[in-house]
């Protein structure tokens, strides 16, 4: 009916480059920060933004504000003293980096794990998932205005926390996956507690649908925005639900899996449109999937059984020089550890490969020029990018 | 644990150097007025800030009080792990909203800056900037342990220790971090405070400013940074 | 089972007579003894005699204290264990220079019949202040036998590497 | 309607009853909405306590004249509004200063106090200040178009600008209403009233998500305490004139009370559930939507 | 995975392979083949995921190591290319042209490390930290406990006391 | 775009407004899980104040402060924790020696003094002490190994008729496994009599520096090749990995040092005395641990040593007192070979009293040093104890260690419980073995089981060797022939029950179980039931000079007796203990040395 300029203006002059050409002395162009206090920044993080009008012509975004040089802390700690700081790279998903510094130190000291602390370190992974994707779409919702989503999935999260805590003795950083095994198994009675916090999260689910999924506003502030184009992907890094989002199937658990991934039966969703509709609804369909894997798991767990191997004395641990790398799926995507001994009782070297790393950065520093002041928010949130990981 | 390196020396003699737009400089305005500018004056804020004595009724202030500790605006500043515990407590499971306690995104609007967790020294600055922005009277409630000794990084090269150096703080809250539980019961004891009238951090930190500006310095090297950032 | 044939009433008094005597005869016996002993083992006869000493003090105590005076006239059963008792104060061989084991032998053996003495005078003293002094003396007697049993497992028994 | 001196007082009275009235249901509204969410929410009277606090704030930081002037200039707008609309059809307490051509004067300081506001944000010289202002002039000016619009085909029906006469052409009958008897009209007008509540979906310029609550994010303490009061207000205000203009206005503070909170409610059903447009999305849903309704609203009477 | 590495050992001069687990190779490389390497891995051998970039500081050996990991999902094989450089004066060749998302593995290690990579985007701005003068922090010879204790006030009043010692003062002090 | 559903479909929401919210009444202090990681909780009197908590904190939030004076197996320190460090990682509750550490569910803490955060728990008093839920580890500890690995042995069939040595000793995997179990907390160097460094030779074998860990062992114990064998280990009563699991055999380590060094390197590591000879002269009586430590280190500081010894062969008992199955004599000798390097002058066969008197020794020297042991067997002195066959353990083992003749009945009856018993029965049964190719020892201790004073490994490897052991038995007679050509001889061994063998008071009291009667058949009985010295050599003039103390040459506390020339030290002093006395040697030296050089000064 309306035909408004498609592109907004085109103020900006193009450069040879592609790029738009900036001089801040013009006058046309603001320098807007976003963060790192700012409620719409996944954390503590902040975008550099240069905005014509309120259309954004250039981001950078700026980290470190959470570094506390983890790689180098890890660096004069003993294996097992590296073990309760690792939980804190990542706050809302911790346990990632929990299973993947043990399973590397695991893999170099040649221990094995039991195959009972098998299962229940996947419990507490998909419990991880199943904690940062309800923060995720949460987050979705917060950042385009609709705080109720954000409030019921927190309650169901804080119900998820509780069941964590049930089982590891902790809130947040669990640190139950010790490089041998898990800290202890499952409490009396908890399947059937979980149990009905899995069905409080379908019911909040089901709302969630109606009130997020089919609401008029919502894609139309979401679809067509923010979209990558999957020829990108393999440049950029994007892996998890982000590229999921775009046709590609890529789920290390399917690919490549680990623990006992291979024994659970659940599909990969994947969306095509790759913009922020489609990483959201990917999320939320990836959410229903954990949400049988944690059903699955606890059904097919073996009921008996060791969960911690005997670990030689860890106060002079040594390991033998070598490196690995070990990846997980995690909510955003492929989480990885790579550890680098040297014989000594200390890491040599242990880098984290946080999936927000290309995430947040490269990546969205190139999705951002062209888009609405408004967007970016939602554009990092629908990336579901965590700052701690970046930075470490 | 590694020994500590004993011959490890910092390198105290590099300046970090100052980018061209930060110097002190002469500027001629488009009226042909020539002035002096020195741009990191102002991030230093080396002007004290105002000690504000109490109201002279003890009426008028303990009423005052009142509202202030039932009308508790927390600067929404997640600057450390803490700030995912600070959620549950906006949310339906702990609705820390019926005690009066909200949520601000700026700073001039809030009453608490809530520390969750360990600074690094980049966020320091940004939180001594919000501090500095927030109106008197403001609380300062340090979250977690790395508040309190450095806690898990006390051995870190970016992160500060002993929060009470840079800011003023009016209570600590033990927890590595914290559940919301914890965190409201003292929020609950601040407003216990502040109903007694001793939370008075903000005078504290204008009576010992030069103390409080030697320390900050002594961390933070390049104090460029946007006046704005939240 | 008791030898009824050699009872006959006595007093406490002269009870507490005989005992006294004993225990002065015992002093007097290890005192006597303290320089026939090789030197390195003249602690533990030091110790048995001074050990008897106490005992003499405490029972001059209890007899002059006067809680104890009125009933100093009570008429008893004599015990049977007494003429074991008399027969005790008499010394026994203990050689010339006896070793450590020895002396404590002797001595345990003399512990022995103290305490069956005391125990047996508690058990024919009525309800009273007397029966308490009897059996705080056979107590007395049988914590100075345990020390020694003590000292002797020390000494002699004392394992080996 | 002549002048006297005791309807100022009246006036004032007016005004007391609206700036409580609106205390307490603003904190009754947050209260249902965090029922939505599954809270209990704030305490009914924490607006008061919000309100004492930020006057009891020791530290006041102006950025000038207009900065000042700003809050001063929305309030402004606000009790021009509610002075100049009869609050209570009927009552000559409640009828306040209004006239004959009231109903232009109350668009004017609908207007008003978002123009003082924009002034005295922009002098805080912060850019989300900056930014937020041109977002919500942009915003508000189309909001208000379907407004404009159906107010000029009210007057059209009802042949005058006065709303004391527009509410008494209403009187006597529920179906005398504007709602039942210009229903396009009504549905322009509230096409306005729900963009200029500032909730979802249009409240993107106050969003804190995106730029932190926009104009008025330099605003603290007295400012803040001023512009708090206007909050409550001002929307009870231009509630008021709804009510008036669609809703058969009100007889007795108890009709009032229960009209202004249903009007009230409008915004607040469709702001809780639905996330923001973003500005452009706003004009474009206004154009799209309110002005053709406006247009036809005119068309049809 | 075997086959690949004796196909592309000659080419490319690489070093012996460590075959970690099945799926995670190590090799390492020569610094003016890497380029030709890293591209040919990439467009013909379905090794398009660059799964991370990082460098170990190997003090004692005078060196750095640069480690690629590169990840052909198809495959589920993973290749780790271990690259030395020389520490008095570390260079690095950029890669951002290959995988953009490159650069900022080189802007962390160009400051946490201080490896130069020439010509990478924002390579030279300040990335995590802010305001540092000192070395590198991730260098092995960066003791991070004592630049702290150098740089932070910590909260005083704490002593502790060694048991052997403290058993030795009470217990046996002349012995 | 967008259906009317996608309008509409949000409204849907709104019926939550009637539901009742989900918030928590009252959330603050709501009771957190069972498992929950809150404070911290200590079990003072269960804590040792070893500091492994300390250690393993990655946090360096623990410090050991002292609440108590130290004892033997205690530090007498106890953790406080500093929550500004903490981050409730609750691993010094999982690598807790005796599982005192644990931690409440208790979460709440508030303060507004930064400085407050800090407690001794189980110390000072926190309102969470009572909570009994909170983290506490599942069973035993994981973090360090719990066993030892198994010593090789030889197996009962292949050792009982020979003396050669029983045990192999660690190999170097064996070493590193055991080694890498002790978590270096040192509350074994207090109870050492010694003193020795053990957490540091421990490391050594963990880092493969075995030359490092002999350098270690000499500098407080020349005896370490024996000791590494024979010792008691009191170390290992206080071991801090006791409490969950076997304690760590540093006995068995010591030996794997020694055992990895050859006599060569091991003389070169210990070299010889770098100092002028002072031309002070002193004389050591009896060559064993006492005798050779003092002279060892007497030597090493340029004295002229002269140590005379009454036997054929220096080592006193750990030679003559000790079978060789258990110590060898090779092993003694390597350990002796280092100290004659030192310089040191060993006459054997020199019997003070009767060859040389004390008095000439005083005469001659500047010093006499005394280390003459226990070399007299204590009688039971039943009845019959004086009858043929009725022989001294002491004096058994050594005429066998001297290669004398000694009668070997086939049935052998053992009056005991200690190691010299086991040492006698197992001696026994070896010759027993190899004369009638069966054994035939019963072992008849006072001690039940449960307080036995035998090592254990000792009475496991003697009931594998087929020697019976009965214990709680009470000896009361030894039973002779009555007529016969053997009238008088003995022939059996008449015990009683023990039902009780200490009080109440834990003081020795046995109370006999008359009708449980055993005559138990042997042709030799061997009273094992306690040695004495033969201080006879002191003759009378001096045995009257001299204090004395228990029966024992009374000494200070550095071993000087009340005579000013006259040092005594080693088992006559304090007791059998190969250990103990290195520990007298080292304090016996160290007092002589003192006094000469005082006499140099003097003479300056």
């Amino acid at each position: 009916m309306f035909s408004f300029q498609p592109d907004r203006s085109q103020y900006p002059d193009i450069g040879p480059d592609g790029k738009f050409e900036i001089d801040l002395e013009t006058g046309k162009f603001l320098k807007l920060w976003q963060g790192p206090n700012h409620p719409g920044i996944t954390g503590n993080m902040s975008v550099e933004l240069t905005v014509n009008g309120d259309e954004v012509v250039e981001g950078k975004t700026h980290v470190g504000y959470l570094h506390r040089g983890f790689e180098k802390l890890m660096e004069r700690r003993t294996f097992i003293q590296v073990f309760p700081i690792v939980c804190r790279v990542c706050v809302p998903e911790p346990d990632f980096n929990e299973y993947c510094y043990a399973a590397a130190v695991e893999e170099l000291a040649g221990i094995e794990t039991p195959e009972k602390a098998k299962w229940i370190r996947a419990l507490i992974l998909e419990m991880g998932r199943f904690n940062s994707y309800m923060m995720s779409i949460g987050g979705i919702g917060g950042a385009l205005g609709n705080g109720i989503v954000g409030q019921w999935l927190t309650y169901v999260r804080d119900l998820m926390l509780d069941r964590f805590e049930e089982l590891t003795g902790a809130r947040i950083y669990h640190m139950f996956i010790l490089p041998g095994g898990v800290r202890a198994g499952l409490p009396e009675g908890f399947e059937g507690r979980m149990e009905e916090v899995l069905a409080t999260a379908e019911r909040y689910l089901d709302d969630t649908e109606k009130l997020l999924f089919t609401n008029a506003v919502f894609k139309k502030r979401t679809k067509g925005v923010g979209y990558i184009d999957p020829a990108l992907f393999e440049s950029y890094g994007v892996t998890g639900p982000n590229a999921r989002a775009g046709g590609v199937a890529k789920d290390v658990r399917k690919d490549s899996p680990y623990l006992v991934y291979d024994q659970l039966d659940f599909d990969v969703p994947v969306e095509h449109d790759s913009d922020i509709w489609a990483r959201a609804t990917v999320r939320y369909r990836d959410l229903r999937v954990t949400i049988d894997l944690l059903r699955q798991i606890l059904a097919k767990m073996p009921k008996t059984g060791e969960v911690m191997t005997s670990l030689p004395n860890v106060l002079h641990w040594k390991i033998p020089r070598g490196e690995t790398y070990i990846k997980g799926e995690s909510s955003r995507g492929e989480y990885g550890y790579y550890l680098v001994t040297d014989g000594s009782g200390y890491p040599r070297r242990v880098n984290v490969r946080g999936p927000s790393y290309t995430h947040a950065m490269a990546l969205l520093e190139h999705l951002i020029p062209g888009t609405n002041i408004a967007d970016v928010a939602a554009l990092m949130v629908s990336l579901h990018t965590y700052p701690p990981e970046i930075e470490r | 644990m590694k020994d500590i390196d004993k011959s490890f020396k910092k390198d105290t003699e590099t300046d970090f150097p100052l980018r061209e737009e930060m110097r002190p400089r002469k500027v001629t305005t488009p009226d042909g007025q020539v002035i002096d500018i020195d741009p990191l004056q102002d991030y230093f804020c080396q002007e004290p800030p105002k000690v504000h004595r109490k109201s002279y009724s003890a009426i008028v202030e303990g009423f005052y009080n009142w509202a202030r500790a039932n009308s508790l605006w927390i600067l929404g500043f997640g600057t450390g792990c803490g700030a995912i515990e600070m959620r549950p407590l906006m949310t339906p499971r702990f609705d820390a909203y019926r005690y009066g306690i909200q949520w601000r995104p700026t700073p001039r609007q809030s009453n608490l800056l809530v520390i969750s967790g360990y600074l690094s020294v980049k966020t320091l600055k940004r939180a001594i900037r919000a501090y500095e922005q927030m109106p008197q009277p403001k609380y300062v409630v340090g979250l977690g342990s790395c508040t309190i000794n450095g806690g898990m990084y006390w051995d870190s090269y970016n992160t500060i220790k002993k929060l009470d150096e840079y800011l003023p703080v009016d209570l600590y809250i033990a927890g590595c971090m914290p559940r919301p539980e914890a965190l409201l019961a003292g929020l609950m004891d601040l407003k216990k405070l502040i109903r007694k009238g001793e939370a008075e951090g903000a005078n504290r930190y204008a009576e010992n400013f030069d103390w409080y500006k030697a320390n900050q310095k002594s961390v933070i090297k390049d104090w460029d940074m946007p006046d704005y950032s939240w | 089972m008791k030898a009824e044939a050699l009872s006959k009433m006595t007093n406490v008094e002269e009870v507490l007579e005989t005992v006294a005597e004993f225990d002065r005869e015992a002093h007097s016996f290890y005192t006597d003894l303290i320089p026939k002993v090789s030197k390195d083992i003249r602690y533990i006869v030091e110790e048995l005699a001074r050990a008897e000493l106490e005992h003499i003090i405490k029972l001059r105590g209890l007899l002059a204290s006067p809680n104890m005076r009125a009933h100093l006239k009570d008429a008893i059963l004599r015990p049977v264990a007494d003429r074991r008792f008399s027969d005790a104060i008499q010394a026994p061989e203990l050689g010339d220079a006896p070793d450590d084991q020895e002396v404590l032998q002797y001595a345990l053996a003399r512990e022995q019949t103290a305490i069956e003495q005391y125990s047996e005078l508690a058990a024919n003293t009525p309800p009273g202040p007397m029966h308490e002094v009897f059996s705080y003396l056979a107590n007395e007697e049988s914590k100075h036998k345990s020390d020694l049993e003590a000292l002797y497992y020390q000494i002699v028994h004392s394992g080996g590497v | 309607m002549s002048f006297e001196w005791i309807h100022v007082a009246y006036a004032a009275l007016t005004l007391f009853i609206v700036i409580n009235y609106g205390m307490i249901m603003t904190a009754l509204v947050r209260k249902i909405g965090a029922r939505v969410s599954g809270r209990y929410g704030i305490p009914i009277w924490q607006n008061y306590i919000d309100l004492a606090k930020n006057i009891a704030l020791r530290s006041k930081v102006t950025h000038g004249a207009m900065f000042y002037l700003g809050p001063v200039f929305r309030l402004t707008g606000g009790v021009g509004l509610l002075l100049f609309v009869p609050t209570i059809y009927g009552s000559v307490m409640h009828q306040n200063f209004s006239y004959a051509g009231d109903l232009i004067l109350a668009l004017y300081f609908v207007f008003f106090g978002t123009l003082g506001m924009a002034l005295g944000a922009g002098e805080s010289g912060h850019p989300h200040a900056a930014i937020g202002v041109s977002r919500g002039l942009a915003q508000v000016t189309t909001a208000e178009l379907p407004l404009a619009l159906a107010v000029y085909a009210l007057s059209l029906q009802y042949q005058t600008i006065d709303i004391t006469e527009i509410v008494a052409a209403q009187q006597g009958s529920l179906f005398n209403w504007t709602l039942f008897t210009n229903p396009l009209a009504t549905v322009a007008a509230l096409f306005g009233l729900v963009g200029t509540m500032m909730r979802s979906p249009f409240d993107v310029v106050m969003a804190p998500q995106e730029i932190p609550i926009g104009p008025p994010t330099e605003y603290h303490s007295s400012y803040l305490a001023l512009m708090q009061t206007n909050r409550v207000l001002f929307p009870v205000a231009k509630v008021v004139i709804f009510m008036n203009l669609f809703f058969g206005g009100a007889t007795n503070w108890a009709e009032f009370a229960v009209k202004a909170f249903a009007i009230y409610m409008i915004p607040v059903l469709i702001g809780v559930v639905n996330p923001r447009f973003r500005v452009e999305q706003s004009i474009r849903f206004f154009l799209k939507w309110g002005l053709p309704v406006g247009i036809l609203a005119i068309v049809t009477v | 995975m075997r086959e690949l590495i004796e196909h592309l050992t000659p080419r490319y001069s690489l070093g012996a392979p460590v075959f970690q687990r099945p799926g995670l190779t190590f090799v390492d490389v020569k610094r003016d083949k890497l380029r030709a390497l890293l591209l040919d891995l990439r467009d013909k051998h379905g090794f398009t995921h660059l799964v991370l970039l990082t460098a170990v500081d190997w003090l004692e050996e005078g060196r750095f190591q640069l480690t690629y990991l590169l990840n052909n999902r198809a495959a589920d094989q993973t290749l780790g290319l271990r690259l030395y450089l020389d520490r008095a004066n570390p260079m690095g060749d950029t890669i951002h042209d290959i995988w953009p998302t490159a650069a900022t593995y080189q802007r962390e290690l160009r400051e946490m490390f201080g490896i130069a990579f020439p010509g990478s985007p924002r390579v030279d701005e300040e990335f995590i930290l802010e305001g540092w003068t000192d070395m590198p922090p991730y260098r092995r010879d960066f003791d991070t406990l004592a630049y702290s204790q150098q740089t932070f006030v910590e909260r005083g009043g704490r002593e502790t006391h060694e048991p052997r010692a403290t058993m030795k003062h009470k217990l046996y002090p002349e012995g | 775009m967008g259906s009317l559903r996608d309008v509409l479909s949000p409204f849907t929401a709104w019926k939550h407004v009637i539901e009742t919210p989900v918030t928590l009444k009252n959330p603050i202090g709501r009771e957190a899980a069972d498992r929950y990681r809150g404070f911290h909780q200590n079990d003072t009197e269960k804590c040792i104040g070893c500091g492994s908590c300390e250690t393993i904190c990655q946090n360096a939030a623990i410090d050991m402060v002292p609440v108590d004076d130290p004892k033997e197996g205690d530090s007498g320190l106890r953790p406080q924790i500093d929550y500004g460090r903490c981050c409730w990682c609750a691993l010094c509750v999982d690598v807790c020696m005796t599982g005192s550490l644990t931690m409440s569910n208790e979460y709440t803490w508030v303060d507004t003094d930064p400085d407050a955060f800090r407690f001794i728990p189980g110390v000072d008093e926190k309102p969470w002490d009572a909570i009994a839920k909170g983290y506490q580890r599942p069973g035993e500890r994981m973090l360090s190994g719990l066993t030892r690995p198994e010593m090789m042995e030889m197996e009962p069939e292949a050792r009982i008729d020979n003396f050669d040595e029983i045990v192999a000793g660690y190999s170097r995997e064996q070493a590193v496994l055991e080694a890498d179990r002790c978590v270096e907390c040192g509350l074994c160097v207090a109870t050492c009599p010694v003193h020795m460094d053990i957490p540091d030779y421990i490391a050594a074998i963990r880092e493969g520096d075995y030359d490092l860990g002999t350098q270690i062992l000499y500098e407080t114990n020349p005896f370490s090749e024996v000791c590494g064998r024979v010792c008691t280990h009191k170390c290992e009563t206080v071991c801090a990995a006791q409490y969950e699991g076997e304690p760590i055999a540093i006995r068995w380590l010591k030996r794997h040092i020694i055992d990895n060094v050859s006599e060569e390197r091991r003389l070169e590591i210990v070299g010889t005395p770098q100092v002028l000879p002072t031309g002070r002269k002193v004389a050591i009586v009896g060559a064993g641990p006492a005798g050779l430590t003092t002279a060892y280190d007497l030597a090493r500081q340029g004295h002229a040593v002269t140590v005379y010894e009454a036997q054929d062969h220096a080592g006193g008992m750990m030679r003559y007192g000790i079978p060789e199955y258990r110590l060898p004599y090779d092993a003694l000798d390597r350990d002796i070979a280092v100290i004659r390097a030192q310089g040191v002058e060993i006459k054997t066969g020199v019997r003070i009293g009767s060859d040389i008197t004390l008095a000439q020794l005083k005469a001659d020297n500047d010093a006499v040093v005394l280390g003459i042991g226990l070399h007299m067997g204590r009688s039971t002195r039943v009845p019959g104890s004086d009858a043929p066959g009725v022989e001294a353990a002491i004096d058994l083992l050594r005429r066998i260690t001297a290669g004398e003749e000694v009668p070997v009945p086939k049935k052998v009856a053992v009056i005991g419980g200690g190691n010299v018993a086991m040492d006698i029965a197992r001696s026994m049964a070896r010759l027993q073995k190899q004369k009638y190719g069966a054994v035939g020892v019963t072992v008849t201790a006072l001690e039940d089981f449960a307080h036995f004073l035998a090592d254990k490994e000792e009475v496991t490897e003697s009931i594998e060797e087929g020697i019976e052991i009965l214990d709680a038995r009470g000896p009361q007679e030894m039973v002779t022939f009555k007529s016969g050509k053997r009238k008088g001889e003995v022939k059996g061994l008449r015990t009683w029950k023990v039902i009780s063998i200490f009080d109440d008071q834990g003081r020795f009291a046995p109370q006999y179980d008359e009708a449980d009667e055993i005559v138990h058949e042997a042709e030799m009985v061997v009273e094992a039931i306690g040695q004495m010295a033969d201080v006879s050599l002191l003759g009378d003039e001096l045995t009257e000079a001299l204090q004395w103390n228990r029966g024992r040459i009374a000494v200070d506390a550095d071993g000087h007796t009340s005579e000013p020339w006259l040092w005594a030290g080693g088992d006559s002093v304090h007791g059998p203990d190969v250990i103990h006395a290195v520990a007298d040697g080292h304090k016996l030296a160290a007092s002589v040395s003192a006094m000469l050089a005082a006499k140099a000064e003097v003479a300056k």
